[in-house]
């Protein structure tokens, strides 16, 4: 890896880099989802905080400082005790400050890790050092993704090796990539153009090349562009699928319940599914991804524990394309 | 009479004292080698960082500089600096003690240290370690090709020399107070360390078990935090951050311990609220514990948990505030000399400051979204580590200088180096903010090119903060040979330490004083004039 | 100086420890015969607090803290309660994720 | 300060109870570190047996809980000799402290002895985590990492054994050599913390490790 890796590198258009001209340097980042202006709020308001108790203080130190020069002859009576009511009031005042902000900040916290229900879903495959995205109609990316405007987008993210990070600096998003467990993320991009990604988690030797870029297209032409990608794809859950029956899945988890030797997958995503003991848990991703890899952890009620597992035959995109597959199977 | 110093000259003597005072300069010695080697490897990161490309390191290089840069300041510098030097030095002669309780448990504490540092030493000689000081799994434990099992055994023996020093501080200050020596007239620099010892107790022993589980996996391919074998990498977080995260007030307390005796001297005040400054410090030791999810909001940790770890986060801001405040209030009607302890101390409150402040962005879990692993977090932990520590640190070296050494550095150089290295300090790391809000990720080799200014900006205020950490390396030297006599208490202070000889006898005191007034009893008196040949 | 009390010595006596004894030795069965029944999760409370109890035994009577200064309850009782904090902090990202 | 005492008190102390006081919280302090240091592994202990309970059960069921029991019968037997060991030191006895020091001593090497059979037995049956670990039943990997678990806590507690028969040694020459007295045996006192501790942590190991799930 080189020089020659790094001249290859496009970043983003609008890089002030491109103007030739380094003295036209950002300030601001952009602002490019309808999570920016929130988040930016509350920095703001954080910020404002900071400024003034940093001036405060650090003006009444240099006024004091002047003030209470040794060398001046200036009134220096006081009592030396400390007052109880100013300790009072430097406590709590700062308290009901940041009580506030903590429920303001929690409040728009939990909006961002809550993707609505009209979101559409998208992969993040991570590994070093590589972002490979793919949506639902089997479009696949490398170190790039394409996003329509003002449409919610929901990313299930995975890595394939170590802890990676997935960061739209623009849309203030970011979210952490592990091995093992799908993460997700949401965003709706509000302004079309096209903008950095980057891997934020520490990932060895090429983590500050793991970066790529996501672009922001008006409904239109997204359709385009994914119409010129489409040709020879199939969509993901197509792919699933053909894993589906690949892997021979379909000789036991019949369409209707009782048909096969195992639970019908019919309209199983999002619902509540009884194990063996009495427990039960609610067939999400992190429950199917179990129940492929490692099927004897959770076994559904009233079936034996007859399934072999899966582990290291099919890789993360396949997993991811089996549960868009998982999800399609509507109750017949 | 024969002074700590010059009681034995022998190299034997040295090395085999049990006299607090001389493991106090041991840990000198030791830890300034630390901080040249982790300045070097800042040094050289900020030169990388002056282009977007890669010029000056590969990237494996680079990452192997801030992993050494990270490690030396953190767990063989910072963390034993003030404690080790400054707290082993003055908490006996401060509670009017002969030595601490443990005197030989002392010196074993120095040598696991040496130890501990010749194991890191070692693994950075050999090819160093490329996972970050953060150690994150599975990166360290399965695809790191690098030495992390000599490294990280050389923090987990270190470990044991700060559980001791902790253990040998909570001991000396509970059992070994000079008689009249009430809780409550305590040097704060003693409740500081008392603490900080608290921390290090408590703390210390997690990380030093989570390492050596890090060091298993990755030596015999099993563990429990490799997600292919159903271990859970964030579990590797919650313990290693269960005692890092305290540990950055391990890194703090002390150095506002040290502001606490430095701000009231030099304002010729007592201090505003003592009791306030006390509490505040067990306070922060204790809510210290219970933030350390703050560095996992956007790992994959429950929303709950977020919500949980954000609060506690907000309220370790309220005693940190009290301090900054309290300070400030001190100086209030007082008789102010600038000298150079004292301008250390109160770019310490402005830097302390706003290295708090930005901390509650990173404790607010939305805007944490965004600045999460970026440049605005390296900014602000630099601004409490390096602007807040280090001023604290150099400002006790020059208060206690005399004290030490029984020598006055010239306190013109003093006052310059003081000035550029809070200007330096500012025009390294300022930049970084807006870099952070940028969003320009942490641990990043090369950079898109819109970065570069700031970076240059950063890069050139390091080199001036290089420039303002030689001066006092070089006049302080100059001052042991020529640097005019000190007397026993040139600044005027009150506390048992200025009340012994300079440079103190071994034993401390010829005959163990009875204290009979609170700490801090200045009464807007005027300071001594320093000597001509002083200035 | 000469005539300071160096050791404090514990009121305990041999009858005493060997009756402690039995009754730790008692507790051992207790957990072994509970761990044949079948009570569900209070099988680990069971044990647990059995455990617990034979700990406090040790810790007060064999290690004298029953007969000490208060320092040594508070510095004993520290270490437990901040396993305890580290756990509880800890589930509230376990028991609680998505 | 007589001459008796110069000796046996350090020059930092004034008298010798504030050393002995000194010594008492310094070893406790000391036992707090080793509460959070074993309190890792009990943590992680905690984290996997609420996500992997049946393969926990299942992998506990393949412990000997009756070589364990009598393993915890040793030790408690230990605890009370060396209390009684502590008992003789504050009377001054010195052949009843050599005497129950040895026993104490001897206890120990019983339990490490065991421990030594059982480690053998898992070597055998391919229980040891690692590229030859087998286990019968469906979730192999998370057995594993009961079986690391239980390693590493029993081997870190064999080691805080080992380390406590060479200071039972130690002590034993030092009262052989006469240097305890009933002014002084601060070092009996606060070893014996000590070993009461390392008895506390496997009082908590025996039925986390052995007892989970029901005897078959």
């Amino acid at each position: 890896m080189s020089h020659e890796c790094y001249e290859k590198r496009e970043w983003p258009r609008g890089s002030p880099h491109n103007n030739m001209n380094i003295w036209n340097f950002p300030l601001l980042p952009e602002s490019a989802s309808t999570f920016a202006a929130h988040i930016d709020l509350i920095l703001e308001f954080l910020l404002a905080i900071t400024v003034f108790f940093s001036v405060a203080i650090g003006l009444a130190i240099i006024y004091f400082a002047v003030k209470y020069r040794h060398t001046r002859e200036i009134d220096r009576v006081h009592s030396g005790k400390s007052m109880l009511w100013i300790e009072i009031t430097w406590t709590v005042v700062p308290l009901i400050i940041v009580l506030f902000v903590f429920v303001w900040s929690s409040g728009v916290f939990y909006w961002t890790r809550k993707a609505p229900e009209n979101a559409l879903p998208m992969f993040v495959v991570a590994k070093q050092w590589m972002f490979k995205t793919q949506n639902l109609e089997g479009v696949r990316e490398i170190n790039s993704l394409h996003v329509p405007l003002n449409q919610p987008i929901r990313l299930s993210l995975i890595s394939e090796d170590v802890i990676h990070g997935f960061s739209i600096p623009a849309f203030r998003v970011k979210q952490d990539i592990l091995p093992g467990r799908y993460n997700m993320t949401w965003f709706q991009a509000t302004k079309v153009g096209t903008y950095h990604l980057f891997c934020t988690a520490y990932c060895g030797d090429q983590h500050s090349r793991m970066v790529g870029t996501v672009t922001v297209m008006e409904p239109k032409d997204y359709e385009e562009w994914l119409a010129g990608g489409k040709s020879s794809a199939v969509t993901a859950s197509e792919a699933g699928e053909q894993l589906f029956n690949k892997y021979g899945c379909i000789t036991c988890h019949k369409a209707n319940p009782g048909e096969g030797r195992c639970p019908t997958l019919h309209g199983l995503y999002g619902n509540s599914v009884k194990l063996v003991g009495g427990r039960t848990v609610i067939a999400d991703e992190a429950y199917i991804r179990e129940s492929i890899l490692n099927p004897q952890a959770k076994i559904v009620a009233g079936y034996e524990p007859v399934m072999p597992s899966y582990q290291g035959q099919i890789n993360e995109e396949g997993l991811l394309e089996l549960l868009a597959y998982i999800k399609t199977l509507k109750v017949k | 009479m024969k002074n700590y110093l010059t009681q034995d000259i022998s190299l034997k003597s040295w090395l085999l004292t049990k006299d607090h005072k001389r493991i106090a300069l041991l840990y000198l010695i030791s830890i300034t080698f630390f901080f040249a080697i982790g300045g070097f490897a800042a040094l050289c990161m900020r030169l990388e960082l002056l282009t977007p490309g890669p010029d000056l390191l590969k990237a494996a290089n680079y990452n192997k500089m801030f992993t050494l840069h990270g490690i030396s300041m953190v767990f063989f510098f910072l963390i034993p600096s003030i404690p080790t030097v400054f707290g082993n030095f003055l908490i006996p002669i401060m509670i009017g003690a002969r030595d601490l309780a443990f005197p030989r448990l002392n010196l074993a504490s120095w040598y696991i240290y040496t130890l501990g540092a010749l194991f890191a030493l070692t693994a950075a000689i050999l090819g160093g370690v490329d996972t970050g000081w953060t150690f994150y799994t599975p990166y360290s434990s399965t695809y790191s090709n690098t030495h992390v099992v000599l490294m990280a055994t050389g923090i987990f023996v270190a470990g044991f020399s700060s559980i001791f020093t902790g253990l040998n501080f909570l001991v000396t200050i509970h059992k070994m107070r000079a008689p009249g020596m009430t809780w409550f007239r305590l040097p704060l620099f003693v409740w500081a360390h008392y603490a900080t010892s608290i921390i290090m107790v408590l703390g210390t022993p997690v990380i030093a078990i989570t390492l050596v589980l890090v060091g298993l996996e990755r030596l015999f391919g099993v563990g429990i935090f490799d997600p292919r074998l159903g271990g859970d990498p964030l579990l590797f977080q919650h313990l290693f951050w269960f005692y890092s995260h305290p540990a950055v007030y391990i890194m703090i307390l002390p150095g506002m311990g040290v502001i606490s005796e430095i701000i009231p001297c030099f304002s010729r005040n007592r201090i505003f609220g003592y009791e306030f400054v006390a509490y505040s410090s067990i306070a922060i030791a204790i809510l210290g514990f219970f933030v350390w999810g703050h560095h996992m909001f956007i790992t994959g940790q429950s929303v709950y948990a977020g919500l949980v770890f954000s609060l506690l986060s907000f309220l370790v801001a309220i005693p940190s505030a009290i301090k900054a405040f309290t300070w400030t209030a001190t100086l209030y009607k007082g008789r102010i000399y600038l000298r150079t302890p004292m301008i250390y101390a109160l770019g310490f409150i402005g830097l302390f400051t706003i290295g708090g402040l930005t901390g509650l962005i990173l404790a607010s879990l939305a805007t944490d979204i965004h600045f999460h692993d970026t440049y605005f977090v390296i900014a602000h932990f630099h601004y409490i580590m390096v602007g807040a520590t280090m001023m604290a640190y150099l400002g006790a070296l020059h208060f206690w200088w005399p004290k030490i050494t029984g020598k006055l550095y010239p306190e013109f150089w003093g006052r310059i180096s003081a000035v550029i290295v809070f200007l330096g300090f500012n025009m390294t790391f300022f930049p970084q903010f807006i870099l952070g809000y940028l969003g320009m990720p942490r641990r990043y080799h090369v950079y898109p090119p819109e970065f570069q200014v700031l970076n240059i900006f950063s890069t050139a205020g390091a080199t001036i903060l290089g420039v303002g950490y030689l001066m006092p390396f070089v006049y302080l030297i100059w001052s042991l040979k020529y640097g005019p006599d000190a007397g026993n208490n040139p600044w005027g202070a009150t506390g048992l330490e200025w009340k012994t000889v300079s440079p103190p006898i071994t034993e401390n005191f010829t005959q163990i004083p009875t204290v009979t007034e609170e700490a801090y009893d200045y009464h807007q008196e005027p300071m001594p004039d320093l000597p001509e040949e002083a200035m | 100086m000469s005539h300071d009390t160096a050791a404090p010595h514990s009121p305990l006596t041999i009858t005493f420890y060997v009756k402690l004894y039995i009754g730790l030795l008692v507790l051992l069965l207790a957990t072994v015969g509970a761990s044949y029944l079948h009570l569900g999760p209070f099988n680990f409370a069971v044990a647990f607090t059995i455990a617990v109890i034979k700990a406090l035994l040790v810790i007060l009577y064999f290690m004298h803290v029953r007969f000490t200064e208060k320092l040594i309850w508070l510095t004993a009782g520290a270490g437990f309660l901040w396993l305890a904090y580290f756990l509880g902090l800890l589930f509230n990202d376990y028991l609680f994720r998505w | 300060m007589s001459d008796s005492h110069s000796s046996i008190l350090s020059h930092q102390f004034e008298t010798l109870d504030q050393q002995r006081a000194s010594a008492e919280f310094g070893m406790w302090l000391f036992l707090v570190t080793e509460v959070l240091f074993f309190g890792g592994l009990f943590v992680s202990y905690a984290v996997y047996r609420y996500l992997y309970p049946v393969a926990f059960a299942e992998s506990s069921q393949t412990l000997d809980m009756w070589l364990g029991c009598f393993n915890t019968f040793v030790l408690l037997t230990s605890s009370l000799t060396m209390a009684l060991a502590v008992h003789a030191a504050e009377a001054g006895d010195k052949r009843k402290l050599i005497r129950f020091l040895l026993f104490t001593m001897f206890l120990g090497t019983v339990f490490l002895v065991i421990k030594g059979f059982e480690y053998h037995h898992k070597f055998e049956h391919h229980l040891v985590p690692g590229a030859h670990f087998e286990f019968e039943g469906p979730e192999k990997e998370h057995a594993q990492i009961f079986f690391f678990l239980y390693f590493v806590m029993t081997g870190i507690h064999g080691l805080h054994m080992i380390i406590g028969l060479g200071v039972l040694s130690v002590l034993i020459l030092m009262a052989y050599n006469d240097r305890f007295s009933k002014e002084y045996f601060n070092p009996i006192h606060i070893t014996g913390l000590y070993w009461h501790f390392v008895d506390i942590v496997w009082i908590f190991l025996y039925p986390f490790l052995y007892l989970i799930g029901h005897p078959k």
